[in-house]
């Protein structure tokens, strides 16, 4: 389809001749049309979403789900939609009424605005047109990714929009003028700003390894090419272009076809087109493993995995609309289609998350040959069979994520940001450090043990070290007994202050060695034994701790506990100075 | 690690003196107050102060009601008390009748009260293990546990004719004999409950999101909880082993081997162990009743008018929710002077504001959904 | 076989015959050895394997999942109604339509929520029974369904039948209360043939009518 | 045959000879409760009483199973059921108060349980527990008016509150209630009549005979 859109498009005049302007304009078009494709499929999977996500718990409880609206319940979706289009909009008195209003619709528009910076598909386009360089129109070979806005940031507009969701959440839960739904704005605003954290850290490897944050590059570059064959036609390249002066590595070089001087016509067209392929399968992935990238990072997909089902709100992390404790969360007040557009948000944000992980670590649309469909080729419709691998992908997360509805209980609002912080992050910090040192080794284990370690340390671990060995205490144990610090802190502090000392001694160490005796090896050792000395500093300063933790002793309680009176049990009774207050039980009472 | 958290959150919500407390209506009509139980919550944030509960939305006047009726006419009412375990009711009740009326139990009639006792237990039981679940988030397990219970309830409708409501325990007996058919589908169900138990273990039971949730949640220590009176599985979760069924006998339990399951920390943890080794417990001696079931009549002669001799009765058993008691006062008539009904669920209420303090919202409904109250029987 | 008591349920002979301690012996010895049984592989990969507990759940879910499913689609189709089920009221007339009930009032009397009420007139002296019954309501809104009525009954002629789906939308006469015309039914041979069984010995009793003892057929 | 029951517990027998010493106003009756030995006490006796058996050194009678009370149409019993914890034994205290704003000391502090289970008392017989955190009625609303479980409380309600009544209760029913609470009060004056002349209370039978 898009073949056809940008060939007619040429017929009827858009010659390559345009002025800039009109360039620009016909890019706008070609995303507003694009988007139009995209959005109106998006509400018809979220409906259809729900209806799979009902089957599925149906059968997990050995129930046969919904199946009375005709068939299968394939009308079930568009019957509820008709149902909460049709229902009486309630509006409760006394709601903060334009945030109340405006909630829905700011909760919903940025996950489709999300999907503007997804690939789906892919498809080639040759077509005769002029670029600068070229001296008249000649055949120019293009891939055409199906995406509506191929940002150059695709990765952070996506992040920056998918994070802007609570604040829709937040105004619901404020504007409702309800403490169930206060309750569920204030989890929903602390859940995701705890999970954007290791998303952030976790999408972070990905753009490392593809070396852009445009989702079409990040596509390409998990386009699987077996390692050996890479190299041999990476050198191809070289001997094809020795003697040419061409600098492959250089974005926009390739359009310069004065390198091909010495070739004729249409070789001169085929051999720019492709470098053009060879520049975008070699910059995109320079040095990173052609696979998709769930394969060197799969310690980042689980974490993106889980920190996405927690920024969704769903299952084990369904605390802001979990009904057993604050009714139904945010959305209390909410009713008809407002109540909706909620509905549409929470399940496109699966959809988008999926798809998100699905581009960043399963490679995207790409995937492999189906034997006997050697047919499809750009000219039959490449691009349907790109989507099709898309989707099967997506409908495989977002299918893991209702098997997670269907198993998992809910966590407390305390435990849950405790695993942000202290289970996921940690994590993902170290896994950043082990990819950036795997990307700098070129992936290549052999070349890792080749590595000179002083160069290794140099590049590696000095820029991390400081950050890391801190991020080691602060981490690892500031969080885990930060009840014990508050009990302990008189003790713990001046340890820590020395052991602050001794570390930044470390580091001058490191400069005063290299600029006087220049001797790497000393200077290391001595930086071995101040590291020795703060670690040592750093364990005595917990040790009162650790050993109080395994002994499982009582601890000391703090003297405004006591002052309290919380350490003897304390009676149960009235409700003592607040005995008559008036308790408005309908938010009517207050008018 | 969440538990000294808390903590320290109650320790920080207490120091501050200009903490913004509110007051927070939860129910008659709230997901998880298992029914119209009402809860006036005193509130720091999440952070529960205080619970001011309302009882009586669910009130039928059973006392004043029964005091018109003939004994025998009494005893359907107190199906109604407890409708997850409308059998105990019916225990509870007739064994008032007979030791106000001295009427002697058939032995066979005996047998077949305990081995259906213990079934009430086991299906009560299986429901609180849904909705506890269901309490903290779990949809599947209590789709699991009702289809469970489910059979059960077959069970009891071949024996009894009723699903819900079944008055099938009457004065000097039961209401039928136990039939083979039935007999066969007890015989099924003990043998088939082993597998049943495993899987709810590993749907559920190691669930590290579990264990979290509710290990050191709402801890009784046993001395508050002898002074609050509670009984039942909350009371065995503290370390009393303390059960009706073997202290104060009052059935043919003696004749069976069976063990009373104690936990030492008093949490919501250890209230669902307890549980779920009841469960095991109530099908070894369903188990042996069904080996050693006596022939015999299942039912006594009664006289169509029962007239108890003047005098006072207490009668208690254990049921699944606690020390279910009946206070039955007779002046000699065809009517009783006065009815009174212990509820375990009421009382154990007693000490909901005491181990939810200083919790937040999510471990009251946790520890709500562990005491396992049935409203129809706190209201009565 | 049949207890002469008063209490007993009429339904008594549609079930099977009492059993005696006929199960199997081994069924605790079964039960117990059921209950230690313990997978030492799953205790060993819970120590050592994290979040062990949480992939096991998944786990018996999937395999829900994909198993059987055990839904009765209700209005098609329904399960069966256990023998002696205490659903609507059936009032039983004998083979041959001729009333059973000699309007004694004992189940007016014994119904702890009076959801009973008949009314009656003398029979002409043409007749073999005394009384006529005229109507015979019942409120099913009230009703417990405690089954006493059916057991005080000394004709065994009103019995809770196997209909359970009573619901209606008004409450009035004729929905839900039903009166003489819905309930009421011609025994089978094998019902009457087990009310008679029942009344026969007790012939002499003061409750029974003596003179309907044994209809002709 | 039943399991015979074990009633009698050498404990209680020394705990019941020492109050026989201590408290000469209390009568022990071990007919009236079946299984159980009653300990019938005024309300003056009653707290020293309770504190007596809750700090029991041998044998404490730390569980107090179940509160209420009977209306005896004279006087109002508030039952105590106490029993021992592990031990088993147990005694049923009974308190008299009279029948009109009643009042006895709250054993809240000895038993937390009695929290509920004294406003369940007090909300159905009007027994004012003093001491008690906060008396509320427990079961029935505010605005009820009167205590249903007295005998003379007509059925169906106090037809005085009109605040409730109204809003239940069809046309005309509320004449007929007052009536009834005529009969009642009446009914309830002969008894008492009739108490204080034989010392014996048969309502019911009175009852069946004027039907």
């Amino acid at each position: 389809m898009f073949t056809w859109i940008l060939r007619e498009s040429y017929k009827i005049g858009l010659s390559p001749t345009i002025p800039a302007w009109a360039h620009d304009l016909w890019f706008v078009i070609m995303g507003l049309l694009i988007f139009a494709v995209i959005a109106l499929p998006l509400i018809i999977a979220v409906a259809y979403l729900t209806l799979w996500e009902r089957k599925i718990l149906a059968w997990a409880h050995y129930r046969l789900g919904p199946n009375r609206a005709w068939g299968y319940g394939f009308l079930q979706p568009l019957l509820d939609a008709v149902k909460l289009l049709i229902k009486e909009d309630i509006v409760p008195v006394c709601v903060d009424w334009p945030v109340w209003f405006l909630a829905p619709i700011v909760a919903f528009t940025p996950m489709v605005a999300c999907f503007l910076a997804i690939p789906m598909s892919n498809a080639f386009v040759n077509m005769k047109l002029q670029l600068p360089g070229d001296t008249e129109p000649v055949m120019h070979v293009f891939q055409v990714p199906m995406i509506a806005g191929n940002l150059n940031i695709g990765l952070l507009f996506i992040l920056a929009l998918s994070s802007l969701v609570v604040v829709g959440i937040f105004m619901a839960g404020w504007g409702s003028n309800n403490k169930y739904s206060l309750f569920g704005g204030m989890r929903s605003a602390a859940q995701i700003i705890s999970y954007e954290v290791p998303v952030i850290l976790s999408l972070l490897c990905v753009a490392l390894l593809a070396g852009s944050l445009s989702t079409v590059d990040i596509v390409k570059a998990q386009k699987f090419i077996p390692p050996g064959e890479m190299k041999t036609y990476l050198e191809l390249d070289r001997l094809s272009m020795s003697g040419s002066g061409f600098d492959y590595t250089k974005r926009g070089d390739y359009l310069n076809l004065d390198y091909f001087k010495n070739l004729e016509g249409d070789e001169k067209i085929i051999a720019a087109g492709k470098l053009y392929h060879r520049y975008n399968d070699y910059v995109n992935t320079q040095g990173s493993p052609r696979l998709p990238f769930i394969i060197p990072l799969f310690i980042a997909f689980i974490i993106y995995f889980i920190a996405g089902v927690a920024e969704t709100n769903r299952s084990p992390f369904d605390l802001p609309e979990g009904e057993s404790e604050i009714v139904a969360g945010f959305h209390t007040e909410y009713s008809g289609i407002k109540f909706g557009l909620f509905f549409l948000g929470e399940y496109g944000n699966m959809i988008l998350i999926s798809a998100i992980a699905v581009t960043c670590f399963l490679g995207g649309y790409l995937g492999p040959a189906i034997p006997g469909m050697s047919w499809i080729t750009a000219s039959t419709g490449e691009y349907i069979y790109y989507f099709f691998w898309f989707i099967l992908k997506v409908c495989l997360l977002v299918s893991v994520m209702v098997w997670f509805r269907a198993t998992f209980p809910r966590l407390r609002v305390d435990q849950l940001t405790d695993f942000a912080w202290k289970a996921l992050l940690p994590i993902s910090f170290i896994n950043i450090l082990i990819v950036g040192y795997m990307h700098f080794a070129d992936w290549n284990f052999i070349s890792i043990a080749e590595t000179n370690w002083i160069l290794w340390y140099d590049n590696i671990v000095r820029p991390f070290e400081y950050p890391f060995l801190r991020a080691l205490m602060l981490l690892f144990f500031v969080p885990i007994v930060s009840d014990y610090v508050y009990r302990y802190r008189k003790v713990i502090m001046p340890r820590f202050i020395y052991a602050e000392i001794a570390f930044i001694l470390a580091f001058m160490g490191y400069d005063i060695f290299t600029l006087w005796f220049g001797s790497k090896t000393f200077e290391i050792v001595l930086r071995c034994l101040l590291y020795a000395v703060a670690l040592f500093l750093t364990i005595w300063m917990w040790r009162d701790v650790i050993l109080a933790m395994r002994s499982g002793q009582q601890f000391p309680n703090l003297p405004e506990e006591e002052a309290m009176g919380m350490v003897e049990k304390v009676k149960p009774g009235p409700l003592g100075v607040q005995e008559t207050i008036e308790i408005p039980t309908t938010s009517y009472a207050r008018e | 690690m969440a538990f000294t958290l808390t903590r320290i959150q109650r320790a920080e919500a207490d120091t501050i003196e200009d903490s913004e407390e509110y007051i927070l209506n939860m129910g008659p009509q709230h997901p998880s107050t298992h029914g119209v139980l009402r809860l006036l919550l005193r509130c720091d944030g999440e952070i529960v102060k205080e619970i001011k509960p309302y009882f009586g939305y669910l009130h039928r006047c059973y006392s004043k009601v029964v005091e018109d009726l003939t004994y025998v006419q009494g005893v359907p009412y107190s199906d109604r008390w407890d409708y997850l375990a409308s059998m105990t009711n019916n225990h509870v009740n007739c064994l008032a009748i007979e030791k106000l009326a001295g009427i002697e139990v058939p032995r066979r009639a005996e047998y077949i009260r305990v081995i259906i006792a213990e079934l009430q237990r086991i299906a009560s039981h299986l429901f609180w293990f849904g909705t506890q679940v269901n309490d903290l988030g779990g949809y599947t397990p209590f789709m699991w546990a009702v289809r469970h219970r489910e059979k059960i309830v077959d069970i009891f409708e071949e024996l009894s004719g009723a699903r819900l409501t079944y008055h099938y325990m009457r004065p000097g007996g039961v209401m039928r004999d136990i039939n083979s058919k039935a007999g066969k589908w007890i015989e099924e169900f003990i043998k088939e409950l082993p597998q049943h138990m495993r899987n709810y273990d590993d749907l559920i039971m190691g669930n590290e999101i579990l264990l979290v949730r509710m290990d050191g949640v709402g801890v009784l220590t046993s001395d508050l909880a002898i002074k609050y009176g509670i009984s039942g599985p909350v009371l065995r979760a503290t370390g009393v082993k303390w059960d009706l069924r073997k202290n104060i006998p009052y059935s043919v339990y003696p004749e069976f081997d069976f063990e009373i399951p104690t936990r030492q920390k008093g949490c919501s943890l250890s209230r669902w162990e307890i549980r779920i080794e009841e469960i095991r417990q109530s099908a070894r001696i369903v188990a042996q009743a069904l080996m050693t079931l006596p022939a015999g009549d299942y039912k006594a002669k009664v006289p169509r008018a029962i007239k108890p001799p003047k005098g006072d009765v207490y009668a208690a058993i254990e049921a699944p929710r606690g020390e279910l008691g009946m206070y039955m006062v007779s002046d000699g008539s065809t009517k009783p002077w006065r009815v009174h009904c212990r509820s375990s669920c009421l009382i154990n209420l007693t000490a909901l504001n005491e181990i939810t303090r200083g919790a937040p919202i999510a471990d009251l409904i946790a520890i709500l959904g562990s005491i396992d109250i049935v409203l129809g029987e706190t209201d009565r | 076989m049949i207890e002469k008591d008063q209490n007993i349920a009429p339904t008594q002979k549609h079930l099977d015959q009492p059993i005696g301690s006929d199960f199997d012996q081994n069924l605790l010895s079964f039960l117990d050895s059921e209950f230690k049984k313990r997978k030492t592989l799953d205790a060993i990969l819970g120590r050592f394997v994290p979040l062990w507990g949480i992939l096991k759940g998944l786990n018996i879910t999937r395999k829900a999942i994909f198993a059987p499913k055990s839904t009765i689609q209700y209005p098609e189709q329904k399960l069966p109604v256990a023998k002696g089920f205490r659903g609507q009221h059936v009032l039983l007339t004998d083979p041959h339509s001729e009333q059973l009930c000699i309007c004694c009032g004992s189940c007016v009397n014994i119904c702890p929520v009076n959801c009973i009420e008949i009314k009656f007139e003398q029979a002409k002296e043409t007749s073999k029974r005394k009384r006529d019954l005229i109507e015979y309501n019942v409120d099913l809104t009230k009703c417990l369904f405690c089954n006493l009525c059916a057991e005080i009954c000394p004709e065994f002629c009103i019995i809770l039948g196997p209909k359970y789906e009573y619901s209606d939308i008004t409450r009035g006469l004729g929905n839900l209360m039903v009166t003489k015309e819905t309930i009421e039914r011609r025994a089978t041979n094998e019902e009457y043939d087990e009310i008679l069984a029942k009344k026969g010995p007790k012939k002499s009793a003061a409750t029974g009518d003596t003179t309907k003892a044994k209809p002709e057929n | 045959m039943p399991p015979e029951v074990k009633n009698t517990y050498p404990e209680i027998e020394s705990c019941l000879k020492e109050i026989a010493e201590s408290f000469p106003a209390v009568e022990i009756d071990r007919e009236r409760v079946r299984e159980q030995v009653a300990v019938l006490v005024n309300p003056s006796d009653l707290r020293k009483l309770m504190e007596k058996l809750y700090n029991w050194k041998e044998y404490p009678l730390n569980y107090l199973r179940c509160i209420t009370a009977i209306d005896r149409l004279t006087h109002i019993e508030v039952v105590y059921v106490l029993i021992n914890i592990p031990g088993g034994g147990g005694l049923t205290v009974i308190a008299r108060c009279p029948r009109e704003d009643g009042k006895l000391p709250s054993v809240f502090d000895l038993w937390h349980t009695a929290d509920f289970q004294e406003r369940e008392v007090f909300d159905f017989f009007g027994v004012q527990f003093e001491g008690h955190p906060d008396l509320r009625r427990l079961l029935m609303s505010e605005e009820i008016k009167g205590h249903p479980l007295l005998k003379d409380y007509p059925k169906g309600g106090d037809p005085d509150d009109l605040v409730t009544m109204k809003a239940y209760l069809p046309d005309g029913w509320l004449e007929k209630m007052q009536a009834e609470k005529e009969r009642l009060k009446q009914w309830l004056k002969d008894e008492v009549e009739k108490i204080k002349s034989q010392g014996t209370v048969k309502p019911e039978e009175k009852k069946e005979k004027k039907e």
